[in-house]
């Protein structure tokens, strides 16, 4: 097996179990200050990149451009894929950020009877776009663990996750999106040639702790049920700043807890970052009109270059010769 | 606006986002709800199961139980402990609401609490507690 | 020179990736998979370290001493200075789905010519030099230590990119290729690593103006030719001045139009059209430039390139510039030029027709006009008599060239003007136009004959697509706006899909044109006989 | 160390009750005789009430001669009231039984010639309990289904409310909550639940009051009009009552084999 | 493929934009049927299914019409059939998207609907019917889109899509069956204890499918230029012809037996729905009218094969089934009842939104995929035969 895959794979499992134990063990550590320094970590990890990164100037207006340009007022100006005001870039931007709008053109190609030949490839984006969103679900559900009274507007969420009635306690669709996105993205990952060529460790490791994640989170509510009162007890407790860590959860909780702080502890240190990322992507944001509007390049070097009057010490006699006006007549 | 203070403007509002609970719960104590057991419940001593276990279980056993009931006519839960009862949410004595009289106080306080999901038992089965108001 | 095989043989492409971790395979540098290194004097020239005589194939390439330090500055410098490379380092989630939007790896299979890849080469010693992660876990992380062997790995595959920015268009972050590729190449240039198909024309430039190293007499002499075979053919002759102070615009196109057919044709186009509008214009010898392959070499060359277009224009004193028909000129106007060497001296005006008095409002800062903009404005005002008629015969299909379209948009104006100048015009499929076009397979200076075999490659995506209204429509003529096209897909079409010719738009746009006072043609301006010449429209 | 492998052996427990009992994770591959083992492999165990009435087969006689109209209106209440069936008015009505006429309940056994006893008797119609029932045929869920003392019940868990036992129904013994049943149900019966929007129900045969050790309401109140025992049993009332009685059944000719017999 | 959906005129956005907005507002409808129960539409205890399920019946012939494209195409390599057998198996693909949604339109419990699969139940038809809908559907979008985008790749399709597009062709015969048998093996329903219930179904849907493929195609000809081809649409229009004949046969068949037999259990049915004094009867004879207008019609070759005059004659013949299939067919089993007692059934305006609705999605995904098709025909340059 693929090196990349056999540690993302162990570092799971050791993590997970880690957790699992250590919630025996160690339940203060695993309860209340690993979560606390994953946030804390999460949150300094995360503005650190960004200011890391926006510390870097942009020097040139490099957008890519998947339009036509604005130029005359009878030619269709491609508004959201070339845009050339900030409002336009802005729609260009959400449209990335929430519909992943570049992907959506994605195709695959190969090489049949000589011919070039374009084939539909939907999947990643509609399988990125199920996982993003269950993501979000989740994670929008996962607040009743930390207020007290639940807002009417989470219970409308769950209502709407749960809205096919299916077994006791009832199915919660996001979960099993989820799950089943992330498994798919990494099965694309293994089965694909070339997509596994390229995947790093970094790679298989998300993808596997997201899926474990909503693994565990899957068999505590179906299968080895902990007892959701405690747990409730403990993240509010977490949530109020007088942590306490009651007896009796079971490893399991633990080790799904332990897997989020994880997440959340490594996620500015990964290509998770891509989250913050896209909003800094300069062939993306940025407006293409160059042409119209000057862009100011902060460390603009000044450069010697061959001059006019350079060129014509080098070439003016054969410049009168060819009759071509010259500035200095020797 | 610079690219800084627009990112940092972005922070803000992610660190909004991850301490919300942390305003929102502001001033308010949070506390789980007292569980109320009621008089009938504390005089019969001990439930269907260990109380931890019902806390984690009991959704699967009432989903088991109506299955068994209905499907198969048998109305007899043997307990672990060799102790037999009724299955039945709300129908008589020894039914879960001869014990726990008190649906607010028993179910939806926990419930409630725990934020998981709507019960809708009573949308069939009679709560007496409530039918009488 | 080496061998290549036939088109049938060629297109049998594996794209299965081997066993291996890509790291450890090192890359293939035998003859005919690289291009020739710079020769010193060019070096010297332009300044640049480390000038010697050296080849890609040796084992040893005579790195300067402290070559990893010289990376590892560079590489910081850069992320310092580019906001783009530090966060194209950081952000692919290698999901893929660039891997086949690339026409070198459609065309060999080479899984390092996955735009992820190839950014991925980089990568690796980013992580190593720049992470934590990679400095603590290494492989795991995906780090590797800087090695002559990577060193040889990026002259290989950067230099088989051309910086299409195809890939770009297709990733979810847009990430661009183009921009880690430009990098690389930086730092290669470091160590004195670089190619001669790039660098000698960038040496050219900056002595006479013009990548092809004409002279200012002999530039006078090619374009008084041109005049000459438009007199026989239309009876009318085009008075182009050079050098004159105090025209109103001057006239910039790229120097492979003065120099080599087909582009010559569409120099012709040019000087007609002037003629017919009567533009008050100016042709530089000096800014006889428009390409600009710094862009392929380091952003400090580019800019110094770039530099004559305003330096000249101050001094003729020119109230705007005309471009003409060019694409990575075009990257460079558009995206660069303002920023390098603008703003324009207080002599300039926004640009503006004198002929139909629009205002191109798109180029108020930098002052320039793309000249199928500026047709497309004259046709649309009913400026000018055209015969579409005469260019019957042909069955066009237009190639957007990558810059146009991937850096500024321009699809729909020569669309236009193609669809008043010619009566067949037929699009290529969809997936291969417009922002979704591919390159012709020998751009950012990879144009060089050493490397056929891989320009064959890399134009197969183009080609294929040409051949499929080749084959459907008959389409006889490929129409572009660049000038490396017109040099480069005339043997790509050889090979893959022959009985294509290459055009230039203005090329077409010279041939219906008609100029007052013209004679009766009989042949256009190849020189081609007109089989229905004249009437064909009427 | 017991205490936590008891706990272990619970937690495999309620894993395997879960799967068992059509709980989502596996119950695609579950049917009824696995479930039970499954459910006693696991340690739990259910039983019959020791007070339970038990029989091969259902069957119930009505005596149309013995019912009139003030004891077929006590019937039906009585029927209704214990199983909150809601009062609803009109064609979107809900009744488990109900008297009606003969050339109704007999449609293609009446002739013009007719008894003018039975003419005017009402005559109580109800679900049939088939023996071969094509409304269980029909059902894509199984929420209605045959159990094995042959009592057709309705598991009101599992309905979806698709009325393709009402189409398949040849007696027209099925109804459907076409709105909230609650604010028509006048009085409350604690002991049986109502239903939802959205699910058919109908008689059945009193299985609640089977368990208790009790006969059917309506053979309780039908003062001997209608008898009620095990079809099975030569010795049982209802099959000396058909030994000693002409009786017919409803649409004999569908093949579905009623349980329902009519002293006529 | 895709993206051609998502770009067109300003007309095709507003037409899309209305769809929308109808959608919408039978979305508000649906939430108070879920709110209130099916108590909002005119079923009753009597008459359990009405309009929601008669349009299901009717249109799963419509999804099953599209066959009279692919198999001559396919079985018998008929050419003229070639460039618009997409056409009609996108059009099953829409109808069957209706179909599911009207299902569900139907459910007293729909957010229980994965009961179906969960408790699987084979004898039940509707299990089987839920199997081969969604089998159908999924066929001929796999089809339908592999032949497409083949097309577009100026490539042959792969091999296996003509396995599939082979298997779709019993399978579409399959979908209608099974669906009659929905209601032919009801033993208390006289009107539909018929063995002829799913040929007469098969041959309406070969009627009522074809004949709604002519008019679309001339909505196509007449909004995008894009022409299906004269002898596509002459031999469409004699398919049509012959299986309204054969549909029409078939009835009279089921009248004869009915009615020499004197049964009553059957025959009363078509008392009520023919000379009853029901709401039905009016538009049961206007049916009859109308089918045996369009026979006499598709049978003469003067307006057969006046192209301008076919749609109207098409039109004709789809209404002529639609009332028979999708507003007689179901409510007459119904009434009257297995008590013989007679209780009328009529659609509430609720439940006709709420279809509305439905019809409009059906119509959304049509467009798309019909606009689809003609951008990749319009960019081959394929819009006329050849």
């Amino acid at each position: 097996m693929n090196q990349h895959l056999l540690y993302s794979l162990a570092a799971v499992l050791v993590l997970g179990l880690i957790g699992y134990a250590g919630g025996s063990g160690m339940p203060y550590l695993f309860g209340v200050i690993i979560p606390y320094a994953a946030m804390v970590l999460f949150f300094a990890g995360f503005a650190m990149r960004m200011l890391g990164w926006v510390k870097s100037p942009v020097p040139f207006r490099i957008p890519t451009t998947c339009g036509q340009q604005q130029s005359f007022s009878w030619i269709q100006h491609s508004k959201y894929d070339n845009p050339s005001n900030k409002r336009d870039v802005l729609v260009r931007m959400l449209l990335e950020i929430f519909l992943f709008r570049s992907l959506f053109r994605n195709t695959k190609n190969e090489i049949r009877e000589g011919k070039v030949v374009y084939n539909l490839e939907i999947w990643l984006w509609l399988f990125g776009l199920i996982f993003h969103y269950s993501f979000l679900v989740v994670l929008v559900r996962h607040l009743r663990f930390f207020l007290e009274p639940i807002p009417a507007l989470l219970k409308v969420v769950e209502m709407l996750d749960g809205i096919l009635q299916i077994g006791l306690p009832g199915i919660l669709l996001s979960g099993f999106l989820l799950l089943g996105a992330a498994l798919f993205l990494f099965a694309r990952r293994i089965l694909i040639p070339q997509v596994r060529y390229i995947s790093l460790t970094a790679d298989y490791f998300p993808v596997l702790l997201i899926a474990s994640i909503a693994g565990t989170g899957i068999l505590m509510r179906y299968v080895a049920k902990v007892d959701i009162f405690t747990v409730k007890q403990m993240t509010m407790s977490l949530a109020t700043f007088s942590p306490v860590v009651p007896e009796g959860i079971g490893g399991l909780f633990y080790a799904h807890f332990f897997l989020v702080c994880v997440l959340f502890a490594y996620f500015p240190f990964s290509k998770l970052m891509h989250s913050g990322g896209i909003f800094l992507s300069p062939t993306r944001n940025m407006a293409n009109n160059s042409r119209a509007v000057r862009h100011i390049n902060p460390w603009n070097p000044k450069l010697k270059f061959v001059t006019y009057a350079d060129y014509e010490d080098e070439f003016r006699e054969k410049m009168i010769e060819a009759g071509l006006p010259v500035e200095k007549k020797e | 606006m610079s690219d800084k203070l627009k990112v940092l403007a972005g922070l803000l509002v992610l660190a909004v986002l991850i301490t919300l609970p942390f305003w929102l719960n502001a001033g308010k104590s949070g506390a789980a709800p007292e569980i109320v057991i009621a008089e009938a419940a504390k005089k019969a001593g001990n439930c269907v199961e260990s109380k931890e276990w019902m806390a984690a279980n009991h959704m699967a056993l009432l989903d088991q139980w109506r299955d068994v009931v209905v499907r198969e006519g048998k109305h007899i839960y043997v307990s672990e402990s060799g102790q037999e009862f009724n299955m039945s949410l709300s129908s008589g004595e020894n039914s879960c609401l001869g014990c726990h009289t008190s649906t607010a106080e028993f179910c939806d306080s926990c419930h409630d609490y725990t934020g998981v999901g709507t019960l809708y038992c009573w949308e069939c089965h009679i709560d007496p507690s409530k039918e009488n108001k | 020179m080496v061998d290549i095989p036939n088109a049938d043989e060629l297109i049998q492409i594996d794209r299965t990736p081997g066993k291996e971790s890509w790291m450890d395979v090192p890359p293939d540098l035998s003859e005919g998979r690289f291009c020739y290194p710079a020769k010193p004097k060019t070096l010297e020239y332009l300044g640049l370290p480390n000038a010697r005589v050296w080849s890609p194939s040796d084992e040893d390439w005579q790195l300067p001493p402290d070559w990893q330090k010289i990376v590892h500055e560079g590489f910081k410098e850069r992320l310092d200075k580019y906001r783009s490379l530090k966060v194209f380092m950081d952000i692919c989630v290698r999901c893929g789905a660039c891997a086949d939007k690339c026409h070198y790896y459609i065309g060999s299979g080479d899984p390092k010519n996955m735009p992820v890849l190839r950014a991925e080469l980089l990568r690796s010693i980013y992580r190593n030099d720049f992470t934590m992660a990679g400095k603590i876990l290494g492989r795991i992380a995906g780090a590797r230590k800087l090695t002559p062997q990577v060193i040889k790995e990026w002259f290989s595959y950067f230099y088989q990119c051309t910086e299409c920015r195809r890939c770009s268009v297709y990733c979810p972050y847009g990430i661009d290729t183009a921009e880690i590729t430009m990098m690389a190449r930086e730092l290669l240039n470091l160590l004195g690593l670089n190619i001669n198909w790039i660098k000698d024309p960038v040496a050219n430039c900056s002595r006479t103006g013009n990548h092809l190293g004409i002279q200012p007499q002999n530039m006078v002499e090619i374009i008084d030719f041109f005049c000459d075979d438009i007199e026989e053919i239309t009876g009318v002759r085009p008075n182009p001045t050079f050098n004159r102070k105090g025209a109103e615009v001057l006239f910039i196109t790229p120097s492979g139009d003065a120099f080599a057919d087909p582009g010559t044709y569409t120099y012709m186009g040019y000087l007609m059209l002037f003629e017919a509008i009567g533009l008050d214009y100016t042709i530089s010898t000096y800014a006889s430039e428009g390409g600009n392959f710094g862009l392929f070499t380091s952003s400090d060359m580019m800019k110094k390139i770039n530099a004559k277009m305003y330096h000249e224009a101050e001094r003729l004193g020119v109230k705007w510039i005309l471009g003409g028909e060019c694409g990575h000129m075009w990257r460079v106007i558009n995206q660069y030029m303002d920023t390098m060497n603008g703003p324009t001296g207080p002599k300039m005006e926004i640009p503006k027709s004198p002929i139909t008095g629009t205002v191109f409002k798109n180029a108020a800062s930098t002052k320039m006009v793309h000249i199928a903009e500026f047709t497309a404005d004259l046709i649309r005002n009913g400026k000018l008599n055209l015969k579409p008629g005469r260019n019957d015969h042909l069955k066009v299909t237009y190639h957007d060239s990558c810059n146009p379209a991937r850096a500024m948009g321009m699809l729909d104006e020569p669309r236009y003007v193609l669809q008043n100048v010619c009566n067949n015009f037929y699009e290529m499929p969809e997936n291969t136009i417009r922002e979704q076009t591919f390159c012709c397979g020998s751009g950012s200076g990879l144009n060089t004959e050493e490397i056929m075999e891989l320009r064959m490659r890399g134009g197969l995506p183009r080609a294929n697509a040409v051949k499929h209204v080749h084959d459907k429509y008959g389409v006889n003529m490929l129409s572009c706006v660049c000038a490396i096209d017109r040099a480069v897909l005339p043997p790509l079409m050889d090979y893959w899909v022959p009985g294509v010719s290459v055009t230039g738009l203005h090329e077409l746009v010279g041939n219906a044109l008609v100029l007052d006072g013209e004679h009766e043609r009989e042949t256009n301006l190849r020189f081609e006989p007109l089989e229905n010449a004249e009437g064909a429209d009427e | 160390m017991k205490e936590s492998r008891r706990k272990f052996l619970k937690i495999a427990g309620v894993s395997a009750i879960g799967i068992g009992t059509g709980s989502v994770l596996t119950a695609f591959a579950s049917s009824g005789s696995k479930e039970e083992k499954a459910a006693q492999a696991a340690g739990a165990r259910f039983k019959h009430r020791a007070e339970s009435l038990k029989a091969g087969h259902w069957g119930m006689v009505i005596d149309t001669r013995k019912i009139d109209a003030d004891l077929a209106a006590k019937i039906q209440e009585t029927c209704h009231s214990i199983h909150n069936v809601p009062g609803i008015e009109g064609k979107q009505e809900l009744k488990w039984i109900w008297p009606s006429d003969y050339k109704h309940v007999f449609p293609m056994q009446t002739n013009p010639y007719v008894s003018e006893q039975l003419k005017k008797a009402p005559i109580l119609a109800l679900c049939n309990h088939c023996e071969n029932p094509p409304c269980v045929r029909v059902c894509p869920t199984k929420a209605t289904f045959q159990r094995e003392d042959g009592i057709i019940m309705m598991d009101f868990h599992r309905c979806i409310g698709c009325r393709f036992c009402m189409a398949g129904c040849p007696y027209g013994a099925r109804s459907f909550n076409f709105r909230d049943p609650k604010p028509f149900i006048k009085e409350m019966d604690p002991m049986y639940p109502h239903r939802m929007i959205g699910v058919v129900e109908k008689c059945n045969f009193c299985d609640e009051r089977l368990a208790r050790g009790q006969m059917p309401a309506c053979v309780e109140v039908s003062k001997g009009a209608i008898l009620f025992g095990d079809l099975d049993d030569p010795d049982s009332n209802v099959r000396k009552a058909l030994r000693a009685n002409t009786t017919i059944r409803r649409k004999p000719s569908l093949g579905t084999s009623p349980s329902v017999y009519y002293i006529v | 493929m895709l993206e051609k959906a998502i770009n067109g005129s300003s007309k095709y956005w507003i037409w899309i934009a209305s769809l929308l907005l109808i959608i919408g507002v039978a979305g508000l409808a649906w939430m108070k049927q879920l709110d209130q129960g099916l108590v909002i539409t005119g079923m009753s205890r009597d008459v359990t299914w009405g309009f929601y399920i008669a349009q299901f019946t009717f249109l799963v012939g419509v999804a099953a019409g599209g066959v009279m494209l692919v198999l001559p195409y396919y079985l018998h390599d008929y050419k003229a059939f070639g460039r618009i057998t997409v056409l009609g198996e996108f059009l099953a693909i829409a109808s069957i998207v209706m179909c599911l949604l009207f299902i569900i339109a139907d459910m007293g419990f729909p957010s229980r609907l994965m009961n179906v699969i969960i408790y699987a139940s084979p004898d039940s038809m509707l299990f089987w019917d839920m199997i081969v809908l969604n089998g159908y559907l999924f066929l001929n979008i796999l089809v339908g889109w592999n032949v497409l985008e083949a097309e577009r790749n100026g490539v042959p399709a792969k091999k296996w899509v003509k396995i599939f597009a082979l298997i779709s062709i019993p399978w579409a015969f399959g979908i209608h069956t099974v669906t009659a048998y929905l209601y032919c093996g009801l033993p208390g329903r006289g009107f539909w204890l018929s063995a002829i219930i799913a040929p007469r179904f098969l041959a309406s849907a070969f009627a009522a499918g074809p004949a709604f493929l002519i008019i679309l195609a001339t909505i196509l000809k007449k909004t995008t230029g894009f022409d299906s081809g004269e002898k596509a649409l002459r031999t469409l229009s004699k398919i049509v012809c012959y299986a309204l004949i054969a549909n029409v046969f078939f009835f009279i068949c089921e009248v004869f037996v009915v009615f020499y037999s004197q049964n009553p259990e059957h025959m009363d049915h078509f008392i009520y729905l023919f000379w009853g004094t029901g709401n039905l009867v009016p538009f049961m004879w206007a049916s009859m009218i109308l089918m045996v207008t369009g026979i006499v019609l598709l049978l003469i070759p003067k307006y057969r094969n006046n192209l301008s005059l076919l749609p109207w004659i098409c039109g004709i013949v789809f209404i002529g089934t639609w009332l028979d299939k999708g507003l007689g067919f179901v409510t007459g089993g119904f009434v009257p009842n297995p008590l013989h007692e007679y209780t009328e059934y009529a659609p509430t305006a609720l439940e006709l939104v709420i279809s509305m609705g439905i019809f409009a999605t059906g119509f959304l995904v049509l467009t798309l995929l019909f606009k689809m098709v003609v951008g990749i025909k319009q960019e081959s340059g394929d819009t006329t035969p050849h």
